[in-house]
């Protein structure tokens, strides 16, 4: 690894010079804003800049019913909207104490498992990207193009779902839809030995990727790193198993850890993390239970003055819904704990002494979705 | 009155011989096959690369879109030639014209037929080596006057690239010159008319077109430009024409490279049923066809690597092949 | 249902706070319907004494944030621990409008940004924080956009009156 | 990155390296030449499904051929973007209202569909049109009875 210059050993006059990533940069993945501090190719010292795209969900929650703010929970995170949209109704459920069928909660967890594939594919395959190869990309998003059309096939929508709804789901799932599931199972396995073979055992690939951009243990629960950047630095924390929510705790599927920390891990805890939602997936399917699809909540509802938090596992890392109701139908706070916000913030740490292109993988092996942080 | 009959004219048509025919012809075609080849050669890099990725590239325009980059071209034309405002002019005018010198220059020693030559040299490969290292410079000239730190850093880059990938390319070149004992291209080529010197020197041809990819900014070496960290690299402040051609730099330089491949290890212009030009284009053109296979198949080297990868692996081979080379010719 | 392992857990931990933060309010809440297995509410003072004590049992800070109960701010920490014994503890500090807490991010890098967050949407200036600028609002924003007296727009309460 | 990097570990990393870029080269060329999956727009069409969620429509029912709008507005208040006014009008007095005029600014319209799930006499439909291209902002302002009456 290279020594890491401090401030003091170098006379700023001369060496080091700014350099502004983004915000309108090819590998920023949206609007994020790097504030660079160089010496030669090297980052001394890295300053994120948020908020290009911040459009205050926080605020317009208090603004509105609870139900008008279907649309904004997969807005914040556009790559697993399903999950977030699932997540909210969850939380507010919680507050109400509604009981969800099981079938309903079965195909939550269907929809969000393959929700979850599609956007590690994207992630796995923009880090692919950012290291250079442009074709794995394309080879990842005709996967990933499977699962959105099969996704809107029941949803009719391909990115911001709304699907979920307080008490169940909004359109029910037939055998069509099980059957081409089934079919994408078979052949996302098949396309495993072809990622493997074209990227995790390219010499390229591993030379850029391995020992890149560690992430330790400490750094990680002092930052408060989630998701597959905690498992890929050994962490074994899922919500999905500390904490089941919806039917997790019906399904036999582990946990993928690495030990490791770097780019590398990462990106194979999240093409372990598609095999596994596939298992969870095909178990979902073959136990699907027959039944009704929504509980019978009122139109509009009205949760009991309180709060609660309700924390679950998006393609990310863990998210929570924080909600204070004071009694009436418009959300008195809620907040929103976006992992994205703080799987970035542990760049400015861990960033220093790596160069700019490390930087663009290890961004990437992060995998973070801007509009969740700017919320 | 003839203007032979001019002492001067006659002094220079004297001292030029039938060659300054030769000379404007060839300098002619020239002028009218780089912009078309590179042309071409922007098409079959999209058509590759799109069937690669499971897609037809370009449709519309021509049977398979093939004239889509004249189109291309006329916008580029078409378009505001946009300088920014702390660039140096002159140099930020200037590099794109001197990108395009050797792409035209090469051109003239490059055999594609015994008779189809515009000019035999005794040192036609240096030649060659001389003039593709001035589009390192207008690299240099355009990156820094960009004014711009992406171009900057692009910039210097492509300096540090191109001295440490000309070492492995001489070299390995050298023990092909060694066999032939001769600077000259035809004379190399026609030494090939039995057996290839691929077959004979596998482990120079190898270095050769890696060395080639890289002296080229092709990808996996093309930090130049590198998209996902640079933006553009050195052409990133660019617009318009000036942009094209540097574009049109980098496919004739392709084109250039994978010639003096074919030149120095597979055979020149030699080939059983058509005629040496169909062989050479051809063979020039598959090998063209392969740097783009490569391209949209690996990812990036990083920087320290690319230098590790030139100095510590390409040069310590080529110099071990031309030593052996060496060693087994003299024997022989 | 709660396990052997977090049942002692959570007496270990609210009786290690009681001790740390003799002052505070305690108690056991209802996991299913809150999300959250213990509560810990103070006014005022405590939160670095909490984090320290979370910190050395190696919990992870969740999230900070806080709510704008128009005469005071309640600010609200959640801790969450990696182990097989898994508790969310709530961390609920009271504290006036004039007058700021202390920060917790010499405890947890990553309260400095969560705390750049809280002050960026409710202006608590917290005291001893070694970043308090804007994070996702304008760096010249004059306003505080979480607050209960900033931007309520007419329409909500016409759907208010309408629905209710 | 490693301080103790051995000459046969050199050599071993030459050739397994060369071996893996081999594959991947292959792996290319392999896809090259399958059969392309995109689909080729303006030429080809994608079929929606039946669920697709475009904007909204009135449902002409078969009793009385046309929709069941009461233009009693709760899509309208319900809306999280407010872009729904609906106009009702009573054939004469004592009569149930309704909708006579239902516009939607589709240009501010998220497509969340609670206008949909929310209505009390089920007439609200997603469309299957997904070619929807204005010239201008007002364009996209439309009158969703307006195209019934196209359809019928």
């Amino acid at each position: 690894m290279l020594t890491m210059k401090t401030i003091d050993d170098i006379n700023i006059n001369e060496r080091l010079y700014q350099l502004n990533l983004g915000p309108q940069h090819p590998s920023t993945h949206g609007v994020l804003h790097f504030l660079l501090t160089l010496d030669g190719e090297v980052v001394v010292k890295a300053e994120m800049l948020i908020g290009y795209t911040h459009r205050g969900h926080e605020k317009m929650a208090e603004n509105r019913i609870y139900e008008q703010f279907y649309p904004n929970s997969a807005r914040m995170d556009y790559l697993s909207g399903m999950i977030f949209n699932t997540g909210y109704c969850e939380a507010v459920e919680k507050l109400c104490g509604i009981e969800v069928p099981k079938r309903a909660r079965y195909i939550r967890v269907i929809t969000s498992e393959l929700n979850r594939v599609a956007s590690h594919l994207l992630g796995v395959m923009d880090f692919v990207m950012g290291i250079g190869a442009y074709t794995p990309f394309l080879y990842g998003w005709d996967d990933r193009e499977i699962i959105l059309d099969l996704l809107e096939t029941i949803t009719g929508s391909r990115l911001t779902y709304n699907y979920s709804r307080f008490g169940g789901v909004r359109v029910d799932i037939d055998q069509t839809f099980c059957d081409s599931a089934r079919r994408f199972i078979d052949r996302m396995r098949e396309r495993f030995k072809l990622y493997n073979d074209l990227i995790t055992g390219n010499i390229i690939f591993i030379k850029r990727t391995v020992g890149v951009g560690v992430i330790s243990k400490d750094v990680a629960l002092d930052y408060g790193v989630t998701g597959p950047t905690l498992r890929g630095s050994g962490v074994n924390y899922d919500v999905r198993k500390s904490e089941p929510y919806s039917s997790y705790e019906d399904f036999n599927f582990e946990i993928p850890t690495k030990e490791e920390g770097d780019c590398m891990a990462r990106y194979l805890v999240r093409l372990a993390e598609i095999e596994q939602s596939l298992r969870i997936i095909e178990q979902a399917m073959n136990n699907l239970p027959d039944g009704p699809i929504r509980a019978d909540v009122p139109c509009f509802i009205t949760p009991p003055a309180g709060d609660c938090y309700h924390s679950f596992e998006s393609a990310r890392g863990a998210v929570g819904y924080y909600i204070v109701s004071d009694g009436t139908r418009i959300p008195y706070r809620l907040k929103v704990r976006a992992p994205s916000f703080s799987n970035l913030f542990v760049m400015s740490k861990i960033i220093p002494g790596h160069f700019v292109a490390d930087l663009v993988a290890i961004f990437g092996s992060i995998d973070v979705t801007v509009p969740e942080i700017d919320r | 009155m003839n203007m032979t009959q001019l002492p001067i004219i006659k002094d220079i048509y004297g001292f030029l011989g039938p060659d300054l025919l030769v000379g404007v012809v060839g300098l002619l075609l020239v002028l009218i096959f780089v912009p078309l080849n590179s042309a071409f050669l922007v098409w079959v890099e999209r058509k590759v690369a799109g069937h690669i990725q499971l897609r037809p590239g370009p449709m519309e325009v021509g049977p398979h879109g093939i004239l889509q980059s004249l189109i291309d071209a006329v916008k580029l034309m078409c378009k505001e030639m946009i300088t920014p405002d702390l660039a140096d002019k002159p140099l930020f005018w200037m590099a794109p014209c001197i990108v395009v010198i050797p792409a035209i220059v090469c051109f003239v020693v490059i055999p594609f037929s015994p008779v189809m030559q515009i000019r035999e040299l005794n040192v036609g490969i240096l030649l060659i080596f001389a003039f593709s290292s001035i589009s390192g410079l207008s690299i240099m000239m355009g990156g820094w006057a960009s004014n711009n730190k992406y171009s900057l850093i692009g910039a210097v880059r492509a300096v540090a690239q191109s001295i440490a990938y000309e070492i492995p390319l001489l070299l390995s070149t050298m023990s092909v010159i060694i066999m032939s004992n001769s600077f000259k291209m035809s004379q190399i080529v026609s030494d090939q008319s039995t057996v290839w010197n691929f077959i004979l020197q596998p482990v120079a041809a190898i270095i050769f077109i890696i060395c080639s990819t890289a002296e080229t900014n092709r990808a996996p070496f093309d930090l130049v430009e590198a998209e996902s960290e640079l933006v553009s690299g050195f052409h990133t402040e660019y617009t318009g024409m000036r942009d094209a051609l540097f574009f049109m730099a980098e496919y004739t330089a392709m084109f250039i490279a994978s010639s003096m491949a074919v030149v120095l290890f597979f055979g020149g212009w030699h080939g059983p049923f058509f005629s040496g030009i169909v062989w050479f284009v051809l063979k020039a053109y598959f090998l063209v066809f392969v740097t783009v296979w490569i391209r949209w198949t690996f990812p990036r080297l990083r920087f320290d690597q690319l230098m590790n990868f030139a100095w510590k692996v390409l040069i310590p081979i080529s110099l071990l092949n031309l030593l052996v080379t060496a060693i087994v010719i003299k024997v022989l | 249902m709660l396990t052997e392992g977090q049942k002692k857990l959570l007496e270990e931990l609210k009786n290690n706070l009681a001790k740390s933060v003799p002052e505070a309010k305690i108690s056991q809440s209802d996991y299913v319907l809150t999300g959250y297995h213990l509560e810990f509410s103070s006014s005022k003072v405590g939160m670095r004494r909490v984090a320290k004590e979370m910190r050395s049992r190696r919990f992870n800070l969740e999230t900070v944030t806080a709510v704008d109960f128009i005469d005071s701010f309640e600010i609200v920490y959640l801790y969450f621990n990696y182990n097989q014994d898994n508790i969310r503890v709530m961390v609920r500090i009271r504290v006036p409008k004039d007058e700021p807490p202390f920060t917790v991010s010499a405890v947890y890098s990553e309260a400095i940004w969560l705390e750049r967050e809280v002050y960026d949407f409710f202006g608590i200036q917290f005291k001893e924080h070694p970043d308090l600028r804007r994070i996702l609002n304008p760096d010249d924003a004059d306003y505080f956009p979480l607050l209960k007296n900033f931007g309520k727009t007419t329409i909500t309460g016409e759907i208010d009156d309408m629905l209710c | 990155m490693n301080t103790s990097y051995g000459f046969k570990q050199y050599v071993k990393e030459i050739f397994t390296g060369s071996k893996s870029l081999i594959i991947g080269m292959g792996i290319t060329l392999k896809h090259m030449f399958k059969p392309i999956v995109t689909v080729q727009y303006p030429r080809q069409k994608p079929i929606m499904t039946p669920h697709f969620r475009g904007h909204i429509e009135a449902i002409i029912f078969d009793d009385t051929k046309s929709h069941h709008c009461v233009a009693c507005g709760l899509c309208a208040r319900t809306c999280p973007s407010h872009v729904i006014k609906v106009q009702g009008e009573k054939t004469k007095a004592g009569d149930r209202k309704y909708g006579k005029q239902y516009f939607i600014d589709f240009t501010k319209c998220s497509l969340c569909g609670l206008c949909v799930d929310v209505c009390p006499e089920k007439t609200l439909k997603f469309s299957d049109e997904y070619e929807l291209a204005f010239y201008s902002r007002w364009d996209g302002v439309m009158d969703i009875m307006q195209r019934l009456e196209e359809r019928k």
